[in-house]
């Protein structure tokens, strides 16, 4: 269903850019068509350097001045390339506009909301101030931001995350443009929050008729928006079509591999019902029957990792039962007795609390960033940490490898006290545990090879090591973890994000360790290698019989990896249960909330989709009364700063004290379209 | 007479016309320093004196050329013994708010200036004067037995304590300048204040703005009023002598005071007659630590001083043909013929730099055992060229010379506590007599920094400084400087010039030995 | 706010206190007196003022009282210049040293963020180099030097200006210093707003003004220029004694009766009250102007306001 | 089969590659480079080179020395005759000499200032940085103060009680130009501190020192080296300041502020006094401001 270039509105043809840059040219994008029809919404998919967004840029005329830009960029028939700057100005903004990844980077700092909004009025419509502010508020109430009126006349920073992208949407739209250019509007922020942001966007769409270009490397997010869906890269189009044909009838082999790599949740069409009461329930909810339904599945091989969760669930009842349930009724915990003879780390109570500064004399206050969190982890096992921004899940990390002093609560290694552990103990701990972290790049040291980085380790550990027995360890691990030797000399800046985080993994691995947490370990990547790495890590783990804690914002990825899994909101446990509990039958609201935004790579599917959507936005540790969000019926007697009891409601499934789902739900608005056969 | 009175009548019309245009100009002069006061007993420097002067007049004041005539005192005189002055003040003498200049006023500024608590820096310039030095080292408490006291009104009688030759030149000095009793006695010492002060001058202070500049108006109840041309002078701060010759140069300044030695030969070619260079009563001269080994040889100082190609300095390293110094005391001072010079005086310095040597070889220095010496100098451009001049002028009789410069306050500090081994030093001539010099190297003065120590010369000054005949008192003089030229005693090094430049503009500007050139002897004209 | 300021000037009185024991002792740890000349005092005379300055007592004693006098606002008398206590001689210089430096300040901020803009606007182009130059020369060439050079040409050579003197306050006289003093801090200034401006221009809030159609004014004018601005006006607390600094040279080549010239006479003559007085004078004047650059911080980013 | 697809890939890739290690470029040799590429501080790195040479060697070459006067030629204009290229001062002595070693002696000096300097404000700002807290705010506070003191006088005050040593003072002055450098390792520092390098390091359990000069030091470099080369600039104009006071280096030792001070009062009688020695000082600075600017772009990341 090619859009016949008369009824496009944006019709680029044969576009290229090049960049003059210190090491030479480097091309862009080489030659690309695209089409975008009035009302229609064009997904452009496509990984990091892949271009999708320099195409765009380029077509507004907005790249660095090192770049040369050749082609025909055809808006209305007017062909933008060849307009002077003046002229060009007056068609951005007006009659395209962008909205762009960073909202907090891309609003001016030192410019009132209002100011921002009302000034791209004054330049386009000459308008006066009194109705160009009236114009902006009305934006503002479009886009759902509660209070808009006070919003004009504060800053960028005093708004959350979600409320900038609605800004940035509401400016975008005030002059009810015929195309949005949407660049990575999304991926910013929380789970939770883009659902409503995308929603809102379609909405729009709908109700303007405006054009939408949507740029993202998130199959879900394009199967939930897009009618017709472009595939990138290296600066060309692989493959272009309607969602159901890139998605059911992928031709090219890339495109498939990007629709392979993405991890997939198993959902229900309705998560709203509420799940069958724990005896009746035949198990968790069967895996395969789901996975028929999408043939795109199979592909995905279950052998180990599965093998390695069958083993570990059948080890786990008891433990966790007895530990957590301790935990539960708050009874005193003996860290000797109750331990399984597999449970090699226990966390009891945890608590990390920082004193922050607000305003330039206000006393400080604490930050609780921990909030009595316990759990076991059993050798072997994968314990899955989902929690948003906020949610103090790194803290939580540190915290166990005492990178971070806890406030108070134990973390007991193996029956050992880690918080009363001297130096040398603590030594032997750290060989025993190794963290790998978020950003690749930044977790190396710029100013070393990546070997010595590797070799690092071991000079701690393993003094004894001569250099060449270090490099033939480090050689190992590199073969190990896919990485070739011939890079051993190269510093990190030279080296992928992939290969860098290899070279994470590898450092974290020389000390054969036991634990290894990894904080957002893949959330940095594409795709397709965030799948590489995932299965690099299984590998590991089961060659070693490592227990790893797998953190991460993304609810997708956690499933993909983990037998556990557990659900942090503001620094305390909101849910806990294997994995295929959690999704079969989600008991907190919050949970359920997460689960549903969680886009699915899956038109059909995705649209379908039910979302549950709860009042307000995820709130700031600091706010009090945030803990009790989902508590509201007893805000009243409960102190400000209670933290829910967690309690196991199904066997091995403990859920924190909340009030019933509908009570918390907003006023519902009707599932999002179903996309135009 | 009737053409001379004719010619008379012309000149003075022409006078009057010449002062009519005149008296619209105030006379713009390049002061250098800040004047630290008004208050003559607290100066020090000569460009405070050129202000004091114009606004105050002793009993006696300088003509153009520098010479005593009478000034507040018409008359006076003096007794056979020579220790007995009574002046004789003129009766239109009257301060600047009318009152009458009495005897008092005297009496009371000689007793200001000698009280210790003053603490006038000066003072010691009057010690002539009976008790004037008991009083000021605090030995007698009662001023009133100070030798100067008033008769009536407008008589004088100064008392002193031997005969002093040069005492009428010593009354020009500011340290002997009347004080206005009446105002000081209402406002203590805020007199000195601008709003407050009166003078007895020529002209007197309407604004003083530190670090900036003096204005002086004329003072119209001067009783020699109408002779003075110029209604006002502005004396401006600016130590920075090239920046002062590019004010000269846009017609900012009328006189400069003092001038970059490195411009003469410049202006003399862009400003020809402009740069006055003339004798000056100073001397410019090394001293040597007499109680420091080797320095304690006569010999070894000997070597040192004639070493010194003196005929270099002035014409080459300064450029202002300053005239070499072999004497003591400048020539031309009074009550004294020709200074002695040293015997070696018209010897080819080829053979100086022979002797020089062998001296010291004889001394037991030479290239291989080098007499190694510290050459101190107060920071100033000159000073070091003349250093390093002679530094390198000592070289080759394998005398190495360490350089040291610090700052005036410093230098003087340490060459007082006889921190030396060759140091830099010079004398301008307080008052008009040969003993204003040889004074500096009797062992009792304190800045006779080299120490030089000689009861022989000592009792030869004092002799003289006793006897009331002149040419006695000077023949004494001159033995005690032979004595000393011939110990090498310090090194004189050149006589000092005085540097100004004039204006064609101003008229009346005679160059004399004190550099003294009172505004009141001064005429603009366009 | 003000809670700040206040605070701010609470805290510097430690500073102060801190700079003024330090130049107390370290000033009577320098050899040579006040008294020291060409010409020796008579020893009972050196006693008198001694005793007159209270330089008989022991130098702690001295200390106690000199910060005694200074609690209650007396600077003490200026050893040199006796008609004048000290703060009288710094009112009297005061207006001159701040109305020059005031200028050149103001002067070198203007002059040297515009040209600044302009440089990072033309980046690499024939502008950017000819101001980069000029900006260059200005900042390598000693003041001293240049004083005298733009005295010979403007003053002898082309006779427009008057060679130095305060001139009452003319216009034509102040030209000159103010040129010098300010050369330097306009080519500093000048250069941190290019590289700011530069930077910020890459910057992403950039990127949304011109995608919403903005002409180019505007998004320098509204958008880019206060963030550059940031690095500049953390010049400004350095930059206070940088001026002082040249206010030394310019006032004594110009001739002009600041304050400037005050301290190095004063330290040269060793005259203590002025000195200490000098110093007090100077920290609070810079004090003054961090709390100023704090306030303009809080204005250019209201990050730091709600911080 | 995808991950497997892609994991053989790479091993493969490994295979090929394998063999000898290619070498790799570290940051620092990729800044080196891109500077290599900057045509205004390589120049700058040539003329700065061919002074420091002049300076040291030229000497041996003339037959003249900075301070033996030529009996026969004082104040001698600039000639190749009489062998005096840059001509004589007041003192007869050869200025070519005595520029020459002015610009050794001036470079000599900030050398000095800048290296203290550079030692105490980096161990200054990066213990207060990593150590961070209480300490960190104590120490900057500290700084903050010495900033609010009018250092020139300080400066002077020294200069009145070193007398003239000037190499003592030129340390006194180093003394005190650290606190930028301080300021600016410490933020440094603290931006480094937040990285997860740091941590990775501490998790596998390397001690503080080492941390701080095995993962903290190497990373500032950068920074300071910009920072000195800036640095030196700014102590060679503050030492010809002093020598305008007169608070100069020495007779018959010079250095280039002295003579530039010396030769700006008689510009117009004996200009080459006052140019020869400018021309050194400015090409001298402007090299060294060329260097620091082409230092800061190639080390700023921004521009890779």
């Amino acid at each position: 269903m090619m859009q016949s270039v008369e009824e496009a509105v944006l019709d680029i043809r044969d576009l290229n850019v090049r960049f003059q840059t210190n090491d030479g040219i480097v091309q862009a994008v080489r030659g690309v068509d695209v089409q975008v029809a009035a009302g229609e919404c064009l997904g452009v998919v496509g990984e990091s350097g892949s271009g999708k967004s320099q195409t765009f840029l380029a077509a507004m005329g907005l790249l660095a001045n090192n770049a040369t830009v050749s082609g025909r960029v055809e808006f209305l028939g007017q062909n933008l390339l060849e307009l002077s700057v003046r002229e060009l100005n007056a068609i951005r903004g007006r009659r395209i506009s962008m909205i762009f990844q960073d909202p907090l980077t891309a609003l001016t700092p030192h410019l009132r909301i209002g100011a921002q909004m009302q000034e791209v009025l004054q330049t386009h419509q000459r308008m006066s101030d009194r109705d160009a502010r009236q114009r902006c508020l009305q934006w503002l109430e479009n886009v759902r931001i509660p209070e808009a009126a006070h919003r004009l006349s504060q800053y960028p920073h005093e708004l959350s995350g979600g409320m900038r992208q609605r800004v940035m949407i509401a400016m975008a739209m005030l002059c009810e443009p015929q195309l949005l250019i949407a660049d990575e509007p999304t991926t910013a922020l929380d789970v939770t929050i883009q659902a409503e942001i995308l929603d809102l966007m379609d909405q729009l769409r709908r109700d303007h008729g405006t054009a939408v270009i949507l740029i993202t490397h998130d199959m879900g997010v394009v199967a939930r928006m897009c009618d017709r869906v472009q595939v990138m890269r290296h600066g060309e189009y692989v493959e272009q079509g309607s969602c159901e044909q890139v998605f059911y009838s992928a031709q090219h082999e890339y495109t498939k591999m990007l629709l392979d790599a993405v991890p997939r949740i198993q959902v229900s069409v309705d998560e709203a019902q509420e799940p069958m009461p724990v005896d009746e329930a035949q198990g968790p909810m069967p895996v395969d029957e789901t996975q028929e339904s999408m043939p795109v599945d199979e592909t995905q091989e279950p052998s180990e990792p599965d093998a390695s969760r069958q083993g570990d669930t059948s080890s786990l009842p008891q433990s966790d039962a007895t530990a957590l349930s301790d935990r539960a009724t708050g009874s005193s915990f003996d860290a000797q007795s109750g331990s399984a003879s597999d449970t090699i780390l226990r966390v009891r109570d945890l608590r990390v609390t920082f004193p922050v500064h607000t305003g330039w004399f206000a006393r400080k206050r604490d930050l609780r960033a921990v909030d009595g969190i316990g759990f076991d982890l059993a050798a072997g096992e994968t314990l899955g940490i989902v929690g948003e921004s906020g949610s103090g899940k790194s803290t939580l990390a540190r915290a166990i490898l005492q990178l971070i002093q806890p406030t108070s609560g134990q973390v007991n290694w193996r029956g050992q006290e880690l918080t009363d552990l001297g130096r040398q103990d603590l030594q032997k701990f750290r060989q025993d545990a190794q963290i790998v972290f978020q950003d690749p790049l930044a977790s190396l040291d710029p100013s070393m090879t990546v070997g010595d980085s590797m070799a690092e380790p071991l000079k701690v550990f393993e003094p004894g090591l001569d250099r060449q027995a270090r490099t033939r360890r480090v050689a190992g691990m590199m073969e190990r973890v896919g990485l070739p030797y011939t890079l051993i000399n190269r510093y990190p800046h030279e080296l992928s994000g992939g290969q860098n985080q290899r070279v994470g993994i590898a450092r974290a691995m020389m000390s054969r360790p036991r634990l290894l947490i990894c904080d957002e370990a893949v959330s940095a990547l594409d795709v397709s290698i965030q799948a590489q790495i995932l299965e690099l890590l299984k590998d590991l783990q089961q060659e070693f019989g490592l227990s790893l804690i797998f953190i991460s914002h993304d609810l997708s990825v956690v499933w993909e990896i983990s037998s556990r899994i557990l659900v942090m909101y503001l620094g305390s446990v909101v849910e806990l249960a294997s994995r295929d509990d959690l999704f079969a039958r989600p008991q907190h609201p919050y949970t359920r909330q997460l689960v549903s935004a969680v886009p699915v790579p899956d038109p059909v599917l995705e649209r379908a989709r039910h979302r549950i959507k709860l009042q307000g936005e995820l709130a700031s540790p600091m706010e009090a009364g945030a803990r009790l969000r989902f508590l509201p019926s007893r805000r009243a007697q409960l102190p400000i700063d209670y933290v829910p009891i967690l309690s196991e409601r199904f066997p091995n499934h403990f859920v924190a004290e909340h009030d019933p789902l509908e009570s918390l739900t907003r006023s519902q608005n009707k599932p999002a379209h179903k996309c135009s056969q | 007479m009737k053409p001379y009175s004719l010619r008379n009548l012309l000149s003075a019309g022409m006078l009057a016309l010449m002062g009519g245009l005149a008296s619209a100009a105030t006379i713009n002069i390049h002061n250098g320093g800040d004047p630290t006061s008004l208050d003559p007993h607290k100066l020090s420097g000569d460009w405070e004196n050129r202000i004091a002067g114009d606004i105050f007049e002793g009993l006696v004041t300088e003509d153009t050329k520098a010479e005593p005539i009478p000034g507040q005192a018409s008359e006076w005189t003096v007794s056979d013994d020579g220790l007995v002055y009574t002046f004789t003040l003129r009766d239109d003498a009257v301060w600047s708010d009318g009152t009458p200049v009495t005897a008092n006023d005297f009496v009371f500024a000689f007793q200001r200036l000698m009280n210790p608590e003053t603490a006038a820096v000066y003072a010691y310039l009057q010690y002539s004067i009976k008790n004037a030095e008991a009083i000021n080292t605090g030995e007698i408490s009662d001023l009133a037995e100070l030798g100067v006291k008033a008769l009536d009104d407008k008589t004088l009688e100064i008392t002193l304590e031997r005969p002093t030759p040069y005492f009428i030149g010593a009354l020009t000095h500011y340290t002997a300048y009347p004080l206005p009793e009446h105002l000081l006695e209402k406002v203590g010492d805020d007199w000195v204040k601008i709003e407050n002060i009166v003078t007895n001058g020529p002209y007197t202070p309407v604004d003083w703005v530190p670090g900036s500049h003096v204005t002086t108006v004329k003072h119209e109840g001067y009783y020699a009023a109408e002779d003075v041309k110029i209604d006002g002078a502005k004396f401006f701060v600016l130590e920075d002598e090239s920046a002062a010759l590019k004010r000269y140069r846009a017609g900012e300044f009328d006189i400069l005071t003092e001038f970059p030695t490195d411009q003469y030969a410049w202006m003399e070619e862009n400003l020809p007659g402009q740069a006055q260079v003339a004798p000056y009563a100073g001397l410019y001269y090394y001293v040597v630590n007499h109680n420091k080994p080797p320095f304690d040889n006569a010999d070894v100082r000997k070597a040192l001083s004639m070493s010194i190609n003196r005929e270099v300095i002035g014409p080459q390293i300064l450029g202002t043909g300053e005239l070499p110094a072999y004497s003591w005391v400048p020539p031309g001072m009074a009550n004294y013929d020709e200074p002695y010079m040293v015997d070696w005086k018209d010897m080819p310095y080829g053979e100086k730099l022979a002797e020089a040597t062998s001296l010291l070889a004889a001394a037991g220095y030479d290239a291989d055992n080098p007499l190694k010496l510290q050459l101190r100098y107060n920071t100033n451009e000159n000073h070091k060229r003349i250093a390093v001049a002679i530094a390198a002028m000592w070289k080759p009789l394998g005398i190495d010379v360490e350089l040291y410069n610090t700052e005036t306050k410093v230098h003087y500090d340490e060459l007082q506590r006889g921190v030396l081994d060759v140091a830099r030093a010079g004398w301008l001539a307080d008052y008009n007599d040969a003993d204003n010099f040889l004074n500096l190297l009797k062992s009792t003065v304190e800045h006779n920094y080299g120490r030089y120590n000689n009861p022989e010369y000592d009792a030869l000054v004092d002799k003289a400084n006793a006897t009331v005949d002149t040419a006695e008192r000077a023949e004494l003089l001159h033995q005690a400087e032979k004595l000393a030229l011939d110990e090498s005693a310090a090194i004189p090094i050149y006589y000092y010039l005085a540097r100004n430049v004039v204006s064609p503009r101003v008229k009346g500007y005679e160059n004399n030995a004190f550099d003294i050139h009172r505004t009141r002897w001064l005429e603009l004209v366009d | 706010m003000f809670n700040y300021a206040f605070r701010r000037l609470l805290s510097t009185i430690p500073v102060l206190w801190i700079a003024i024991t330090a130049c107390f002792f370290v000033l009577r740890l320098a050899p040579g007196g006040p008294f020291d000349g060409e010409r020796p005092l008579p020893e009972a005379i050196k006693q008198n003022l001694a005793a007159h300055y209270n330089l008989d007592k022991s130098l702690f004693e001295q200390y106690i009282i000199y910060l005694g006098n200074l609690l209650q606002g007396d600077l003490g008398p200026s050893f040199i210049n006796q008609d004048f206590t000290v703060a009288e001689q710094l009112l009297v210089g005061l207006p001159y040293t701040l109305i020059i430096g005031g200028m050149a300040f103001f002067l070198s901020i203007v002059l040297g963020i515009t040209a600044g803009i302009l440089g990072s606007v033309y980046r690499n182009g024939i502008p950017d180099y000819l101001i980069g130059t000029v900006i260059l020369i200005g900042l390598v060439l000693p003041n001293f030097l240049v004083a005298p050079i733009l005295q010979l040409f403007f003053g002898l050579k082309l006779e427009w200006l008057p060679v130095g003197g305060w001139g009452g306050g003319a216009l034509s006289h102040i030209v000159l210093p103010v040129v010098v003093l300010a050369l330097p801090h306009i080519a500093r200034i000048s250069r941190l707003t290019r590289g700011a401006m530069i930077e910020v221009m890459h910057s992403n809030f950039i990127r949304t003004a011109r995608s919403k159609g903005l002409g180019g004014g505007s998004i320098v004018w509204r958008h880019a220029l206060k963030p550059t601005l940031t690095p500049v006006v953390s010049y400004l607390g350095p930059a206070a004694s940088y001026l002082l600094t040249g206010s030394l040279v310019v006032e004594t080549i110009f001739g002009l009766p600041g304050i400037g010239r005050y301290f190095i006479n004063a330290a040269l003559n060793r005259d203590y009250g002025m000195v200490l007085g000098t110093v007090v004078f100077y920290m609070i004047l810079i004090v003054v102007l961090n709390l100023i650059v704090d306030i303009l911080y809080a204005w250019l980013d209201p990050r730091v306001r709600s911080r | 089969m995808i991950f497997r697809k892609a994991k053989l890939a790479i091993l493969e890739s490994a295979m090929e590659g394998a063999a000898e290690p290619v070498p790799g470029r570290s940051l620092f040799q990729d800044a080196v480079a891109r500077l290599i590429r900057n045509k205004a501080a390589v120049v700058s790195v040539v003329m700065l080179f061919l002074l420091i040479v002049f300076a040291i060697a030229g000497p041996w070459f003339i037959p003249y020395n900075y301070e033996d006067p030529d009996w026969a030629a004082f104040r001698a204009p600039p000639s190749l005759e009489n062998g005096h290229w840059f001509g004589t001062d007041q003192n007869g002595r050869d200025l070519l000499a005595r520029t020459l070693f002015g610009t050794r002696v001036s470079l000599l000096v900030a050398l000095i200032a800048t290296v203290v300097s550079v030692v105490i404000g980096v161990s200054y700002g990066a213990i207060a940085g990593y150590v961070g807290g209480r300490v960190d705010q104590a120490m900057m506070r500290f700084v903050d103060i010495m900033y609010a003191l009018p250092y020139i006088l300080f400066v002077i005050l020294l200069m009145v009680i070193f007398g003239r040593n000037v190499f003592l003072l030129f340390a006194a002055i180093g003394a005190l130009e650290w606190l930028t450098m301080a300021r600016i390792v410490r933020g440094q520092t603290l931006s480094i501190k937040q990285r997860e390098y740091i941590e990775a390091a501490r998790a596998s359990g390397l001690g503080t020192t080492a941390i701080i000069f095995r993962h903290i030091v190497p990373n500032l470099v950068g920074s300071v080296v910009i920072y000195a080369t800036l640095t030196i600039p700014e102590i060679v104009v503050v030492e010809s300041f002093l020598s305008y006071l007169g608070f100069g280096i020495q007779e018959p030792l010079t250095s280039l502020g002295t003579l530039i001070a010396e030769g700006a009062d008689v510009l117009e009688v004996l200009p080459w006094l006052l140019w020869f020695p400018a021309a050194f000082l400015v090409v001298l600075l402007l090299s060294l401001l060329f260097i620091g600017d082409g230092l800061r772009d190639a080390f700023d990341a921004r521009d890779r």
